[in-house]
C-alpha cells in the first residue's frame, strides 16, 4: 500500500469517528466537536488524494483545503456563539430530542 | 560517518531520551508542580539537543541560526506558560486569594 | 483566454455581495436607501443575464479568463436563468417589505443585521444558481448556509435560537457530505467542472458513492423528508421577510441543485432504481409535510409544512426523466414548480408577516373576523394558497399539469397518483386557514385589541407576488421558451 | 521502512486521540485532545509535502479553533458546577445504530478511494503547468488568487458573513468571548509584560513576512492573517484589547476593506483585462500582492473579534 493510499483509509476512518460522535453525544460542544472530526477527515481525504500522481503534487487540492480550514473556523465560531446563546437563554447544553 | 555526523546523532539521541523522560514525568508523577518540574526542564533541554541535532546537519549557518532561534522562541513560550501555570495553581491550592508576583 | 459569455453572470454575484458591504461600512441607518439601490441594481444585472441566455443560448463566463478545469464557470441555461429571475423578484419583494418592518422603532439593531446579511445572502443565491463548479458550489452553499442561520435566530427567542442550532448543526453535515463526495470526485476526475466531471466519472462504486453522499448532503439542505425535521422549527421562528427568503430561496437551492447534479454530472447513475429512491423521496415528503400541515393550529407552521411538501414535487422529476414520453413534459412542469412555489410561498409568509405584525400572534382559531381589516393581505394570503394547491389560472396550476401529464404520459400512474393527492391535501390545509381567516368574527368574543396598521408598501408587496403568480400561470410561453436553452441531454 | 512506520505511528496516534476526543467521559478532556489532534494534523500535511496546510493547521486549525472551544467550554460550564453534568446519553440501540451507519460509511469511502483511479490530467497538473501565466511563483498562492479567485473571494465573505452571525446572537458584553478576566484588580503575572514585549513585535514580523513570501513559497495572507489574529486573541486576553459594544469606522473598513478591494479589483478586470477576475498583463503580481495585504486584516479582524465575542475592540495599554 502507498503512503496515500495509507492517508485515504486513515480518513474514512476518521469520517467513521466523526459521524458516530456527531450522533451519540448529545452535548453541543461535542457535537461540534465532531463536525471538525469529520472537516478534519475530509480534508485529509483530498490532500491525500493529491499525493497520488507520479511526479508531482496536485495543489489544487491544497488551495480547496487551505480555504476549507477558513471555512471551518468560520461555522465553528458561529456554532459557539449560537451554542452559548442557547445555554444562556435556556439553560440546556444540548438540543432536546422530541420538539421538530 | 563523519565526527559531525556522530555528532549530531549523538545529540538527537539524547534529545530523544530526554523528551521520553519528560513524558514519563508528565504522566508519572503525582501533582501540578512535579508534573511542571519534569516537563519545562527536561523537554526544554530535549527541545535544545534536537536543535543542535539538526544544527550540525544543516547546509548552512543561516539554517543553523534558525534552529537556534527556534530553540529561543520556544524557551520563552515555554518559560512562560509555565510561569502561568505555577501562579494559578498556587492561587487555586493554596487559598491565600493573592496572587505572587 | 477570454471570458466569453454575458458581463452580467458575474454582476449577479458581485452587485448584492458590494451591496452588502458598503451597507455594513456606513450603516444601515446612515444610508436607508442603499439596499434598494443595491437590489434594483442586482436584478438589473440578472435581467440582462435572462435577456441573453433568452436570446443567445446558454452562457458560460469563465472568472479570469481561465477555461476550466483551471478557472471556475459561471453558467447560465434557461433554468438557472429562470432561478435567477425568481430569485430576483422575492428579492426585490423582501427588500421592499422588509424596509418599513424592520425600521418601525422596534427593530432598530435588527435592520443593522439583517441588510448585511440578507444582500450577501441575495449574492450566495445568485453564486449557487450560476456556479459550474462542485468546489465554488460548496462555499456558496456554505455562505447561504451562515447567512440563514442568523436570519433564524435574528430574534433572539428561546424558540429560535434552538432552531438555529439544529438548523446551523445539520446543515454543517450536509455541507461535510458534500464535501467528501466532492473530494471523491475530484481524485477520480481530475476536474472540478459539473460537465467535466459528469464526461469523466462514468457509472462506477467511486462514482456512486460521490453522488450518495452528495445527495444525502443536498437532501438535507434541501429538506427533503426523512431530513426535513430542522425546517419547521426554523422556519417558523424567523421573521416574516427571512422566513420568507428561507423557504422560498434557500431551501430550493438544494432541491435546484439535486435535479443540476443529477441531470448534468450524474445522469449515467440515475438507474430507475435511483430514480424511484430519489422520486420515492420527493413523493414522500409530498404527502407527509402535507399531512402534517393539516394538523398545525398555527399559521407559520401551516406553510413552512407545505414548503416541506412543495419541496418534493420537482423531485418526481427523476424517476420520470428516463421515460421518454414522460420526460420533457415532467422537465418544465419541475422547473416551473420551483418557480411558483418560490413567488407563492414568499408570498404567503409576507401575508402571513402582515397578519401576526397587525395582531400580535398567528394562532389559526384567533384569525375569525380578520377579513375586513386585513382584507389585501388576506386576499394576497388565499391567492398564494390557490398556487399551492395547484388551481387554474396559477403558475402552481400549470407546473402540477406538466407534470402530471407528464406522468400520466408516461403512464407513470404512481407519481400521477401523488401528485394529484398532494394538491387534494393542499387543498385541505389552505382552504382550512382561509375558512377561519373569511369567518365572521365570534360574537362572544371578548373585546380584541384593536390591530396594529400596517405600513402600505407592507400590504402591497405580497399582493404584487401573488398576482406574479397568476401573470405567470396566464402567459407561460417565455418562461417556458427560455427552460428550452440548454435543456438536459438526459432526458428520454 | 522507517518512513512507512512513521507513517503508520501517525495515523495511529490520530485516530487513537479522535477515538478519545469522542469517547472521553470529561469534555475538558475531548477539547484539550482535540486541540493535540489538530497539531499532530499539522504534522500530517508537512508528511503530505503541504507546508501552506500545516502552517494554516497550526494557527487555526489547532491555536483558534482551540483558543473557541476553550472559551466556549468555560461559558458552558454552569456557576458552582465541577463535573460536566452532560445531558443524558443516547439508549444503546441508537448508539448501535450510529455504530452501523458510520461503519458503512468508513466501508463505503474505504471502497471507493480504493478503487480510485488517479486521472491522467488534472486541475491541478494544468495549473502546475501554466504557473507561469498566474504572475506568481507559489503554485497555491495561483490557484487561490489568479486560477480560482473567485473562491478566495467568497471564503473571506464566508469569514464576514460568520462575524456579522456572531453579531446577531451574541451575548452580552461582559459574558462574551473568554468571559471576564479572573482578577481584574490583582496584578498581571512579571513575565507577562516581557512575554508581550518579544512576541508582538516578532509576530507583525512573521506575519508580514508570510505575507510577502506567500507569492514564491508556502506562505500568504491565510498565515499571515492567522498569525495577527492570534497576536489579537493574545492582546485580547491580556487586556489589552479591550471589548467594546461598537465597531469603529477604521475596524469597519478594516473587516470589508480588502473583500471591497477584492471585488473592485476583479470587476476592473472586465475592462482592463480580459475578464471578471483576471489581472492586466503584468501587473499580476503587484495587484496579488495588493489584494493579499487587504485580505490579511480582513481574515485577521473578525478571527480576533469572533475569540472577543464583540463588535469592537480598543487599545488599552498599560
Amino acid at each position: 500500500m502507498t503512503q496515500a493510499g495509507l492517508y485515504t483509509l486513515a480518513a474514512s476512518a476518521l469520517a467513521g469517528i466523526g459521524v458516530y460522535g456527531l450522533i451519540v453525544r448529545r452535548h453541543l460542544l461535542r457535537r461540534i466537536l465532531a463536525l471538525n472530526l469529520l472537516g478534519n477527515a475530509v480534508f485529509l481525504l483530498l490532500v491525500a488524494l493529491a499525493r497520488r500522481h507520479p511526479g508531482y503534487v496536485d495543489p489544487v487540492p491544497h488551495a480547496m483545503v487551505l480555504t476549507g480550514i477558513v471555512v471551518a473556523v468560520s461555522a465553528t465560531a458561529l456554532a459557539l456563539v449560537l451554542a452559548r446563546r442557547y445555554y444562556a437563554e435556556t439553560g440546556l447544553r444540548h438540543l432536546p430530542e422530541d420538539e421538530g | 560517518m563523519t565526527v559531525a555526523e556522530w555528532l549530531s546523532v549523538g545529540a538527537l539521541a539524547l534529545g530523544a531520551a530526554f523528551f521520553f523522560t519528560g513524558t514519563v514525568g508528565l504522566l508519572r508523577f503525582p501533582g501540578t508542580f512535579a508534573r511542571l518540574h519534569a516537563l519545562t526542564k527536561a523537554d526544554n533541554l530535549g527541545l535544545g539537543c534536537v536543535a543542535l541535532g539538526l544544527a550540525l546537519q544543516a547546509d548552512s549557518a543561516w539554517v543553523a541560526a534558525k534552529l537556534a532561534l527556534v530553540w529561543g522562541v520556544a524557551l520563552v513560550a515555554a518559560t512562560v506558560s509555565a510561569h502561568l501555570i505555577a501562579r494559578y495553581t498556587l492561587r487555586e491550592r493554596g487559598g491565600t486569594g493573592r496572587a505572587p508576583p | 483566454m477570454a471570458a466569453g459569455g454575458a458581463l452580467s453572470l458575474p454582476l449577479a454575484f458581485l452587485l448584492p455581495l458590494l451591496t452588502a458591504l458598503v451597507v455594513f461600512l456606513l450603516g444601515a441607518r446612515r444610508a436607508p436607501w442603499l439596499p434598494g439601490i443595491g437590489a434594483l441594481a442586482t436584478v438589473a444585472a440578472v435581467a440582462d443575464a435572462v435577456r441573453h441566455v433568452a436570446a443567445h443560448g446558454p452562457q458560460a463566463y469563465h472568472l479570469g479568463g481561465w477555461m476550466p478545469p483551471l478557472g471556475v464557470e459561471l453558467y447560465a441555461d434557461g433554468l438557472a436563468a429562470l432561478m435567477l429571475a425568481m430569485t430576483a423578484a422575492v428579492g426585490l419583494a423582501v427588500t421592499a417589505y422588509a424596509g418599513p418592518y424592520l425600521h418601525d422603532g422596534h427593530h432598530h439593531q435588527e435592520a443593522e443585521r439583517f441588510w448585511p446579511l440578507w444582500l450577501v445572502q441575495w449574492a450566495a443565491l445568485n453564486g449557487t444558481f450560476l456556479a459550474a463548479d462542485l468546489f465554488n458550489l460548496y462555499i456558496m452553499l456554505e455562505l447561504v448556509t451562515l447567512t440563514a442561520v442568523p436570519l433564524v435566530a435574528i430574534t433572539g427567542d428561546r424558540a429560535s435560537l434552538g432552531a438555529a442550532m439544529r438548523y446551523l448543526l445539520l446543515a454543517l453535515l450536509a455541507s461535510l457530505a458534500y464535501l467528501l463526495g466532492v473530494a471523491l470526485l475530484y481524485g477520480g476526475t481530475g476536474t472540478l467542472h459539473l460537465r467535466q466531471v459528469g464526461e469523466l466519472v462514468g457509472a462506477g462504486g467511486p462514482a456512486a458513492v460521490a453522488a450518495a453522499l452528495i445527495t444525502a448532503g443536498l437532501l438535507l439542505k434541501g429538506a427533503i423528508f426523512p431530513l426535513h425535521t430542522w425546517l419547521v422549527p426554523a422556519h417558523s421562528n424567523a421573521p416574516a421577510p427571512a422566513s420568507a427568503v428561507l423557504s422560498a430561496l434557500v431551501v430550493q437551492a438544494g432541491v435546484y441543485l439535486v435535479l443540476r447534479l443529477w441531470l448534468w454530472t450524474f445522469p449515467a447513475l440515475l438507474s430507475p432504481a435511483v430514480g424511484w429512491l430519489l422520486g420515492g423521496l420527493g413523493a414522500a415528503s409530498v404527502l407527509y409535510g402535507s399531512l402534517q400541515a393539516l394538523r398545525q393550529s398555527r399559521l407559520k407552521p401551516v406553510i413552512a409544512y407545505s414548503t416541506v411538501a412543495q419541496l418534493g414535487y420537482p423531485l418526481l422529476l427523476l424517476p420520470l426523466a428516463a421515460v421518454p414520453a414522460a420526460a420533457a413534459q415532467a422537465w418544465q412542469g419541475a422547473a416551473y414548480y420551483i418557480v411558483a412555489h418560490g413567488l407563492a410561498k414568499a408570498g404567503a409568509f409576507l401575508a402571513a408577516g402582515n397578519i401576526r405584525y397587525s395582531l400580535g400572534h398567528d394562532r389559526l382559531a384567533g384569525l375569525r373576523g380578520i377579513a375586513p381589516e386585513l382584507s389585501v393581505s388576506v386576499l394576497a394570503l388565499g391567492l398564494a394558497f390557490v398556487s399551492l394547491m395547484g388551481l387554474p389560472p396559477t403558475a402552481g396550476f400549470l407546473a402540477k399539469w406538466q407534470l402530471l401529464s407528464g406522468a400520466l404520459g408516461g403512464g407513470q400512474w404512481p407519481w400521477a397518483a401523488v401528485i394529484v393527492l398532494g394538491g387534494l391535501l393542499a387543498a385541505g390545509y389552505g382552504l382550512r386557514v382561509l375558512a377561519m381567516a373569511l369567518a365572521a368574527a365570534p360574537s362572544d368574543e371578548p373585546v380584541r385589541r384593536p390591530p396594529q396598521r400596517l405600513p402600505r408598501r407592507m400590504v402591497a408587496v405580497p399582493l404584487l407576488l401573488a398576482l406574479a403568480v397568476y401573470l405567470l400561470g396566464v402567459s407561460a410561453v417565455p418562461a417556458l421558451r427560455l427552460l428550452e436553452q440548454g435543456a438536459p441531454e438526459a432526458l428520454g | 521502512m522507517i518512513d512507512r512506520a512513521f507513517d503508520l505511528l501517525l495515523i495511529g496516534g490520530m485516530l487513537g486521540l479522535a477515538v478519545q476526543v469522542v469517547a472521553s467521559r470529561a469534555l475538558f478532556r475531548s477539547v484539550v485532545l482535540f486541540i493535540a489532534l489538530g497539531l499532530l494534523m499539522a504534522v500530517v500535511w508537512a508528511r503530505l509535502a503541504a507546508p501552506d496546510l500545516a502552517l494554516a493547521e497550526a494557527a487555526i486549525g489547532a491555536g483558534l479553533t482551540g483558543a473557541l472551544l476553550l472559551a466556549a467550554y468555560r461559558a458552558l460550564q454552569p456557576a458552582g458546577e465541577a463535573g460536566d453534568a452532560e445531558p443524558a446519553a443516547l439508549p444503546r440501540r441508537w448508539a448501535l445504530v450510529a455504530a452501523v451507519l458510520s461503519g458503512a460509511l468508513v466501508a463505503a469511502i474505504g471502497w471507493a478511494v480504493l478503487g480510485l483511479e488517479p486521472p491522467a490530467a488534472s486541475a491541478g497538473r494544468e495549473a502546475l503547468a501554466r504557473l507561469g501565466e498566474s504572475g506568481v511563483k507559489s503554485p497555491i498562492t495561483a490557484v487561490l488568487l489568479s486560477f480560482r479567485a473567485v473562491d478566495t473571494l467568497a471564503e473571506v465573505v464566508v469569514l464576514f458573513a460568520a462575524f456579522l452571525g456572531a453579531r446577531v446572537v451574541a451575548e452580552p458584553l461582559g459574558r462574551a468571548g473568554p468571559g471576564p478576566r479572573p482578577d481584574p484588580a490583582g496584578g498581571e503575572p512579571v513575565l507577562m509584560p516581557l512575554l508581550l514585549r518579544v512576541t508582538v513585535p516578532m509576530g507583525v514580523l512573521v506575519a508580514g513576512y508570510l505575507l510577502w513570501s506567500g507569492g514564491h513559497q508556502p506562505g500568504g495572507a491565510f498565515q499571515a492573517g492567522a498569525v495577527l489574529a492570534a497576536l489579537g486573541v493574545l492582546l485580547r486576553l491580556t487586556g489589552r484589547l479591550q471589548p467594546v459594544a461598537e465597531t469603529s469606522p477604521a475596524e469597519r473598513l478594516a473587516l470589508v476593506g480588502g473583500i471591497v478591494l477584492f471585488s473592485a479589483i476583479g470587476l476592473a478586470g472586465a475592462g482592463m483585462a480580459s475578464a471578471v477576475l483576471a489581472y492586466p498583463e503584468g501587473w499580476a503580481y503587484t495587484l496579488i500582492l495588493l489584494i493579499e495585504t487587504g485580505l490579511t486584516l480582513a481574515i485577521a479582524l473578525p478571527l480576533t473579534l469572533l475569540f472577543s465575542g464583540s463588535a469592537g475592540l480598543r487599545w488599552r495599554g498599560r
